[in-house]
């Protein structure tokens, strides 16, 4: 009934944060339909859409804070916490799945839970778009194709 | 007195809810002719499969679909095969096509929707059939649908998961119980436009949610739409889980603003048992279509507060204690000491105020008692405080005291210039409508000192948002007139054809002073933009003009008010839907209340006290002279009280003591007197000061008539039986009868009889026709024998349209360096009016205290923060109250309600006043605010440098 | 408060801001509050517009 | 100076084509043209060299093997060293009209692209009346290229006759059906041809914005892109004066956040809105009511890119190859377990067969082909007996298949074909927008219903319990996303029912 006072999510929610997501917010507000160009450019600029957000964007766009909460948790691709250090992501689609796919995700999840990938966060993915030359995948935004468990040790060696 | 245990006129009696027909109406030239399972049924072209169905008498199963909001086509529920279609159309979704020929009732779309549901039930509580407490769609559908096997076993399901939120205090929310069929949240789009709900995840994830948080600390507004759109248990009203389901519906009249939204009471038990289990708005309701908000639909708990008066009383003084009487004692005592009165210090001592929300009824027999039993025409009402200007003004101009349009016309809109007004918390539900039209594209001007929310939020961008300084409106409408008529925007041939006093007029407000450029160092608006909104407005296909008590609460409300007819009559925009000038009343009863007669100078229908052939209407019915001069306006009886000529008064249903300007002046005029009658629910603060107390009736428990804001005529009808023993009229008739004047009345509906046969306007109201058709539009006359949505239509009543030179002459009340800032007053949505009613619900959740808006600028250089406790001090007087740090004013103005009598807020509004009207100046008070703890050094300094300061009163 | 009113009207001519007030106070005004500024305007109150004073004499 | 092509397109980028260009770049003597790829996936990194009789390919190139492919040494008498790629077998076998310049031109270049026919349809149609322009496209026969095959030039007759103050062209580049990647092709390597497209597109349906909605996984199409539209306003070939003729026309990228359910028309509409990415209910249609409730012409990638060939060669041309009603050419698409997988563009009517062992030669495994996915992750499983099978929009159709966008998947005989079929109901279980009941709740039963029949456990009931669930998801999805999901499953049983024929082990699965 009144708005909600958010208070910052996080630590790096501060004012400045607020600040900057306003400035993006009002950089797209002009476009049509502009609430994921400006979810893409906060993702790109702080990895992740911080609850804090939310309300900003909401009033700059002349949305509700409801709306873009909803908008916010439909994408897979909105973060609404911050990134790991490192992203693998596998394709589980039926092409890759057709060469291996199932195996090499369940390998590297394992051991990303083992701890030896340090912080890495193993996702599914479905298509990347590289079907012939399956599995595919990404190892910190690179896409890779052909991969094979032996190939993800060595991109991975190291990773704390 | 009207019995309960038999239905009420028109009532099938049973519990029913409404009927829903899925899909909303389309309005289309065309009609089609549909076969649906043998049965032809013509509609407009367009309709959806689903609805001609319905109109046929066919219920297709649904569970997404109701007829307040657009299909949306998720819950597949209401597949139908199509002849010569391929598949299963949703027939919610499905556009009616003449010469369609429809089966709803197949093998193959039956096993479809036994699936569905399977699946549904795959994903829902076990205990379906125990929770639902007998409202629940879904567990209907079921059993229609014939779906009882589950045979998909224990999978996952959302359950364990889901946390109930008992967050709001009028609904709970179990997602447990939720089927994601989204009406609650395109209920909240689409019908409310607050966009507080949403869908959270997706996929078999899919979860509503006020945004992510519980519903008190959401967006959410407790308008209770999500609540009366969903299908099952997860949102419900807290009183449905507690009571159970009604067993028999009233159907009557909102009490609070005058957007006067039509409810159906239900209600369980009978007699005194009688309760009230929940108010749902009425579809059929002209003023709201199947809205509400959070006091309509949810804050009439106040009648069953403790502090509820259930006894007549009496005492000898005010320093007394009260004594419990029979009515018998307490109406003997206020008559004798009426007539007493009258005997010592003449016919002329004594009078009555009445209520704007009591009915039409009850306040016709107050104006009749004084008038005919009094004997003179001390009689006011509290619309002399709000809306008196509006009477005044739109009389001078168009001929009629009352707006020009139904709030359906704003519909056809296309520019709303909104000033003084914020109906988001004044009048939610016309806020509704019209946010629903800015979202059809509209365009909206907001002329308010203050960045309300009509301004800027969600789906809201106003085109513009003109601050218009408090005490400079008619600064601002004439520059915006001026702006229209010297760049040739006018609509020449219009006024020609329907104005008078047209070529002084333009000249006059052609003059310089009028410039934009030459106002805006008053008004605060710079000229370009004032320029641009005057264009905007004029240009527009259709402007329609909307106002509040920012307009009519001014020294110069009426020359306001005319203002803006003249703007409306010089750019055509009268007389048709779209268009118009419409004050959005503050009270429930205000439109009613001056229509019948309730003025000193004025009998009912706006008929002058001074024409004989009016008066001798009455005098032949009421059988006794009636005195042919105007009598005491409300602030001219507190003035002849502490004078000692007026030393009487009846005061019915409203709280002079708080709601009235200058509280010091008041209390000491109704100190002054030598008997005080108060009738109202609550001892209020005026009944502080009386002599004689008679419990009133809440709206629950009244038979009668309220006349909103668009002078729709709606019944109020008893739900619950009186709880004091009396109807509120009957207690006035009593009095009026023991000072020797009887006025005998069966019921209420012999007093509209009367009304009917006396007033023109009326002519053809009773309460039979209006349980037959509903409500009405006044003027109902042979001519109109419906009503009249519209008014002026081709000729004004007045004939002529007339445009008054509105010279802007500002208010005495200045801001010095002693008082630098500006008070302006207005409402929170949650509270309404002195909060006698809302500070008794729940609502007070919301909005527990007044709190003083303060721009950011003005709060630094006074070492403020939000939370602070602040001294508010004006000339004459001061109060303490917290103060909020805000944006939404601009530097200079504060801002705060007078919902709270601890805070008093009209202890500092001055005695100041609308010149043709006496409504008093409620928003332009000169003001100081300070830290409350660091007052003590700030006053020694103010007073020294007060010495210097002109005293600046009138 | 009738000065408020002379106030309002200060931009006709004399004769018919006079007229106007006039009616005005006929219209709304209680006998008894006309009477008392009948009265106020007969002894010269100079608190009083001229024109409202000027009004009182012809009421 | 030699010039050599190596593709800039992320699969053969994913195989290491930026580091083979990288070490060529090194090399004084050679200038570097980053293209597409010519669709011989199997081959990447392919490296072209440009010699007085040709672009002579190399294929699966290494950083090490710069020397050995300038000196032409590189496995000079064995497979690797492709001789004259446009000559090579596997292209000069195919017919391509829509991929013409893929892996020809440099994306970069609009003298490029005009050097290889480019702007000719474009500067034909702003010389025609729009409706004409329609009618051309209508005389083509051409069909949306996005799966459900619905012609072009009827759906834009629909936007041009539909009176708005403002139409749109959205370009639905949300190509996320495993298997396919021909949208990411083209517009990697020709992406011109998606802004003449759409650009004519907007002139014959009245639009003077377009958007393209790409998914996120796309970054190189979405950068390719992005260059190449700026290149085209500078080159007056968007803005306010398109090519010299009045006509406006501007293009926008937006780019999607990882919803698969955005590559349904409607769902991709409310993500452009900037909205939860939900199905919406038809009608009312897109091309009365769509992006922002107005207007607008909703094409597939491959069907605008094709449009500017249509215009430049009229549209009888086009509607001269093909077969039945499913006219002009498809790019398919060969994925999954296949020896040499790309992209193969050809008329309609050849067979799964020539697709599969001619072109594909086989599984990669080298074990038998077991079953193909035709059509995407909604598409049916096809055993090797259906082989035969002509690509066409109707032979598939009552095959109980579809063509869909033309993505070939093949698996070996490893594959589970219960798990696939599992796979399908997750898919959709995890993808589902979740606004109607059958795709929001059905997926999951779905999803638990196989995983009981892949136990074994009273798997008759389960089956005919799951071919209920298939009907109401078939019969009552709002979308074509709960609505074909049943397509995979129930071609996996009719087909394989042995892979359904589960007893009970004690670990609760498997055969």
């Amino acid at each position: 009934m009144s708005t909600p006072t958010s208070t910052p999510a996080s630590p790096e929610a501060g004012p400045d944060r607020s600040a900057l997501v306003r400035a993006v917010a009002e950089h797209h507000r002009d476009q049509r339909g502009p609430l994921l160009p400006v979810l893409h450019e906060v993702l790109a600029e702080f990895g992740y859409v911080d609850a804090a957000d939310v309300p900003v964007i909401a009033d700059v766009l002349n949305l509700s804070a409801a709306e873009v909460h909803g908008v916010v948790s439909f994408y897979h691709d909105v973060r609404t916490t911050p990134p790991p250090t490192h992203v693998v992501a596998l394709c589980r689609a039926e092409a890759c799945q057709a060469v291996g796919a199932e195996s090499l995700y369940a390998a590297a999840q394992e051991r990303a839970a083992s701890g030896e990938m340090g912080d890495t966060e193993v996702q599914q993915v479905f298509c990347l778009g590289n079907c012939a030359l399956g599995p595919s995948g990404t190892v910190d935004g690179r896409l890779l194709g052909r991969l094979d468990a032996a190939r993800l040790t060595e991109l991975t060696a190291g990773w704390r | 007195m009207t019995t309960l245990d038999q239905p009420a006129l028109g009532e099938p009696g049973g519990y029913a809810p409404e009927p829903d027909l899925g899909t909303p109406p389309v309005a289309s030239q065309a009609d089609a002719t549909v076969t649906i399972d043998g049965r032809q049924v013509t509609v407009p072209a367009g309709t959806s499969v689903m609805r001609a169905a319905a109109v046929a008498g066919i219920d297709v199963p649904k569970l997404c679909a109701t007829d307040s909001l657009k299909a949306f086509g998720s819950c597949r529920m209401c597949l139908v095969e199509v002849d010569g279609a391929r598949g299963t159309p949703a027939s919610c979704t499905t556009p009616c096509a003449d010469g369609m020929v429809v089966s709803t009732q197949t093998e193959q779309v039956q096993r479809l929707r036994r699936n569905v549901m399977e699946l549904y039930l795959s994903d829902h509580p076990a205990d379906c059939q125990g929770c639902a407490r007998g409202s629940c769609e879904m567990q209907a559908m079921a059993v229609t649908v014939g779906a009882v096997e589950a045979r998909y076993g224990n999978g996952r399901d959302h359950l364990a998961e889901s946390s109930y939120d008992a967050s709001n205090p009028y609904f709970d929310y179990d997602p447990a119980a939720c089927i994601v069929c989204s009406r609650c949240v395109r209920a909240c789009g689409e019908v409310q436009g607050t966009f507080a709900l949403t869908v959270e995840g997706r996929g078999f994830d899919s979860r509503i949610t006020p945004g992510g948080t519980d519903f008190l600390s959401s967006e959410c507004v407790s308008c209770g739409a999500c609540v009366q759109a969903c299908p099952t248990s997860a949102l419900q009203e807290k009183s449905l889980i507690e009571l159970g389901m009604p067993t028999r519906v009233v159907d009557t009249t909102c009490a609070y603003c005058g957007v006067g939204c039509s409810f159906r009471a239900e209600v369980q038990g009978t007699g005194e048992d009688t309760q009230v289990v929940r108010m749902m708005p009425a579809k059929t309701g002209g003023a709201n279509e199947g809205h509400s908000c959070v006091k309509g639909r949810f804050a009439y708990g106040y009648t069953n507060h403790p502090d509820r008066q259930l006894h007549p009383m009496v005492r000898d003084s005010i320093d007394d204690e009260w004594r419990v009487v029979s009515w018998e004692e307490a109406v003997a005592k206020a008559a004798d000491g009426f007539s007493a009165i009258q005997r010592d210090h003449g016919v002329g001592a004594i009078g009555g105020i009445s209520s704007s929300r009591c009915t039409n009824e009850e306040v016709y027999v107050v104006q009749k008692m004084v008038r005919a039993a009094f004997g003179n025409n001390n009689v006011d009402t509290c619309a002399r405080v709000c809306h008196s200007p509006t009477g005044y003004g739109l009389n001078q101009t168009f001929g009629t005291s009352a707006g020009t349009q139904d709030f359906k016309s704003v519909e056809q809109a296309d520019v709303v210039l909104l000033i003084g007004a914020n109906p988001t918390d004044a009048h939610p539900v016309f806020a509704s409508r019209l946010k629903r039209r800015l979202r059809q594209g509209a365009q909206i001007v907001v002329a308010d000192p203050r960045r309300i929310d009509l301004v800027h939020g969600p789906h809201v961008e106003a085109a513009a948002h003109l601050p218009v300084l408090p005490g400079s409106n008619v600064a601002f409408v004439n520059a915006m007139a001026h702006t229209v008529v010297t760049e040739g925007l006018h609509d020449e041939a219009f006024l020609r054809e329907r104005c008078e006093n047209v070529d002084s007029y333009l000249a006059f407000i052609a003059r310089p002073e009028n410039s934009p450029e030459a106002t805006e160092e008053v008004t605060g608006i710079p000229a370009e933009q004032l320029r641009a909104a005057a264009r905007l407005y004029a240009e527009a296909p259709n402007a329609a003009i909307y106002y509040g008590l920012g307009v009519t609460e001014h020294s110069q409300g009426s020359t306001m008010v005319m203002g803006m007819a003249n703007l409306a009559m010089i750019t055509g925009n009268i007389g048709r839907e779209g268009v118009g000038v419409n004050p959005l009343r503050g009270q429930n009863n205000v439109q009613g209340s001056c229509d019948m007669g309730s003025f000193p100078h004025e009998l009912p229908g706006y008929r002058h006290i001074s024409r004989p052939e009016v008066r001798a209407i009455y005098e032949d019915l009421w059988g006794r002279t009636l005195d042919p001069e105007p009598g005491l306006r409300i602030p001219n009886m507190f003035d002849s009280a502490l004078a000692g000529t007026f030393r009487g008064l009846y005061v019915q249903g409203e709280d002079i003591a708080q709601s009235d300007p200058n509280t010091q002046h008041v209390e000491a005029a109704l100190r002054s007197m030598d008997l005080v009658v108060v009738q109202d629910l609550f001892l209020n603060e005026t009944a502080r000061f009386a002599h004689v107390f008679l419990p009133g009736t809440s709206f629950l428990e009244k038979d009668g008539t309220f006349t909103n804001a668009e002078r729709r005529i709606n019944r109020v009808r008893p739900a619950l039986p009186p709880r004091q023993g009396k109807d509120e009229w009957q207690i006035t008739c009593d009095i009026a009868a023991a000072m020797g004047f009887p006025m005998p009345y069966a019921g209420a509906h012999e007093i509209m009889d009367e009304i009917a046969a006396t007033t023109p306007t009326f002519a053809g109201v009773s309460f039979a026709r209006l349980d037959a058709e509903g409500s009405m539009q006044w003027p109902v006359t042979d001519a109109a024998p419906h009503g009249t949505p519209t008014m002026h239509v081709g000729e004004f009543v007045r004939g002529k349209g007339n445009l008054v030179e509105t010279v802007y002459v500002p208010t005495t009340e200045r801001t010095n360096r002693r008082f630098p800032l500006v008070l302006t007053t207005g409402r929170i949505l949650s509270q309404y009016n002195v909060g006698a009613q809302t500070r008794r619900t729940a609502n007070q959740t919301w909005h527990p205290e007044d709190i003083l808006e303060i721009h950011p600028a003005d709060a630094h250089v006074r070492g403020i923060s939000t939370g602070d406790l602040v001294e508010l001090s004006s000339r004459v007087g001061s109060t303490t109250l917290r103060a909020e740090v805000s944006e939404r004013m601009p530097a200079g103005v504060v801002y705060t309600t007078f919902h709270h009598p601890v805070t008093g807020a009209n202890v500092v509004t001055t005695e100041n006043s609308d010149w043709a009207t006496n409504c008093p100046e409620y928003k332009v008070t000169a003001v100081e605010v300070g830290v409350a703890n660091a007052r003590g050094l700030t006053d020694a300094e103010a007073a020294a440098r007060d010495e210097r300061e002109p005293a600046g009163r009138s | 408060m009738g000065n408020d009113i002379a106030r309002q009207l200060a931009h006709l001519d004399e004769e018919e801001a006079v007229t106007r007030i006039v009616a005005h106070l006929d219209r709304f005004w209680d006998p008894r509050m006309r009477r008392t500024l009948q009265a106020l305007a007969a002894a010269g109150d100079d608190t009083l517009d001229p024109r409202l004073a000027a009004a009182a004499r012809r009421l | 100076m030699t010039t050599v092509y190596v593709p800039g397109d992320a699969s053969a980028v994913a195989m290491g084509a930026d580091e083979v260009a990288a070490a060529f770049r090194a090399r004084a003597e050679v200038t570097v043209v980053r293209t597409g790829s010519r669709g011989m996936l199997w081959a990447e990194p392919l490296v072209e060299v440009a010699t007085p009789g040709g672009r002579v390919g190399y294929a699966n190139v290494a950083p090490g093997e710069v020397g050995a492919v300038l000196d032409g040494s590189l496995d000079a008498d064995g497979e690797r060293a492709l001789g004259v790629v446009a000559d090579h077998p596997w292209l000069a076998g195919q017919h391509r009209v829509t991929a013409a310049r893929v892996g020809v031109v440099d994306p970069g270049s609009v003298t490029d692209y005009e050097a290889h026919g480019g702007w000719v349809g474009l500067r034909r149609a702003l010389g025609m009346a729009p409706a004409d322009v329609v009618a051309e496209v209508t005389e083509s026969g051409l069909r949306g290229r996005g799966g459900a095959g619905f012609p072009a030039g009827v759906k834009w007759k629909t936007v041009l006759e539909t009176a708005a103050d403002q139409k749109f062209v959205a370009c639905n580049f949300d190509e996320g059906d495993s298997g396919t990647f021909a949208d990411r092709m083209v517009v990697e390597g020709d992406p011109f041809t998606l802004v003449e497209g759409m650009t004519i597109a907007g002139y014959a349906v009245g639009a003077t914005e377009g958007y393209v909605y790409v998914r996120s996984e796309y970054p190189h199409a979405i950068a390719a892109l992005r260059r190449a539209i700026e290149a085209a306003y500078t080159h007056g070939f968007l803005g306010d004066d398109v090519c010299g003729s009045g006509h406006r026309f501007d293009l926008h990228v937006r780019v999607g956040a990882g919803a698969y359910i955005c590559g349904e028309e409607s769902s991709m509409l409310e993500s452009l809105e900037g909205k939860r990415g939900e199905v919406r209910a038809k009608p009312p249609i897109p091309a009365i009511s769509g992006l922002f409730g107005l207007p607008t012409a909703v094409n597939n990638v491959l069907t605008l890119c094709t449009v500017p060939m249509i215009l430049a060669d009229g549209g009888a041309a086009y509607a001269d190859l093909g077969v039945g009603r499913s006219r002009g050419t498809q790019l398919f698409q060969l994925a999954g377990n296949i020896a040499r997988g790309g992209l193969v563009e050809l008329p309609f009517g050849v067979t799964l067969r020539e697709l599969v062992e001619g072109y594909g030669g086989g599984t990669l495994s080298g074990r038998p082909v077991r079953a193909i996915q035709v059509g995407g992750p909604l598409g049916a499983y096809l055993s090797p007996a259906q082989l035969d099978l002509p690509m066409d929009y109707e032979a598939f159709a009552e095959a109980g298949a579809m063509v869909g966008h033309g993505g070939v998947v093949v698996f070996d005989d490893t594959v589970d074909m219960a798990r696939m079929a599992r796979f399908a109901m997750e898919f959709c279980s995890l993808e589902s927008c979740g606004k109607c009941t059958p795709c929001r709740i059905g997926s999951v039963r779905g999803v638990e219903t196989l995983d009981r029949i892949i136990a074994g456990d009273d798997v008759p009931a389960n089956l005919v319990l799951l071919d209920e669930l298939c009907e109401t998801m078939t019969k009552g999805s709002l979308c074509a996303m709960g609505g074909l999901t049943p397509m995979p499953v129930q071609s996996a049983i009719r087909h394989f029912p042995e892979d359904f024929d589960r007893t009970p082990t004690p670990e609760g699965a498997a055969r």
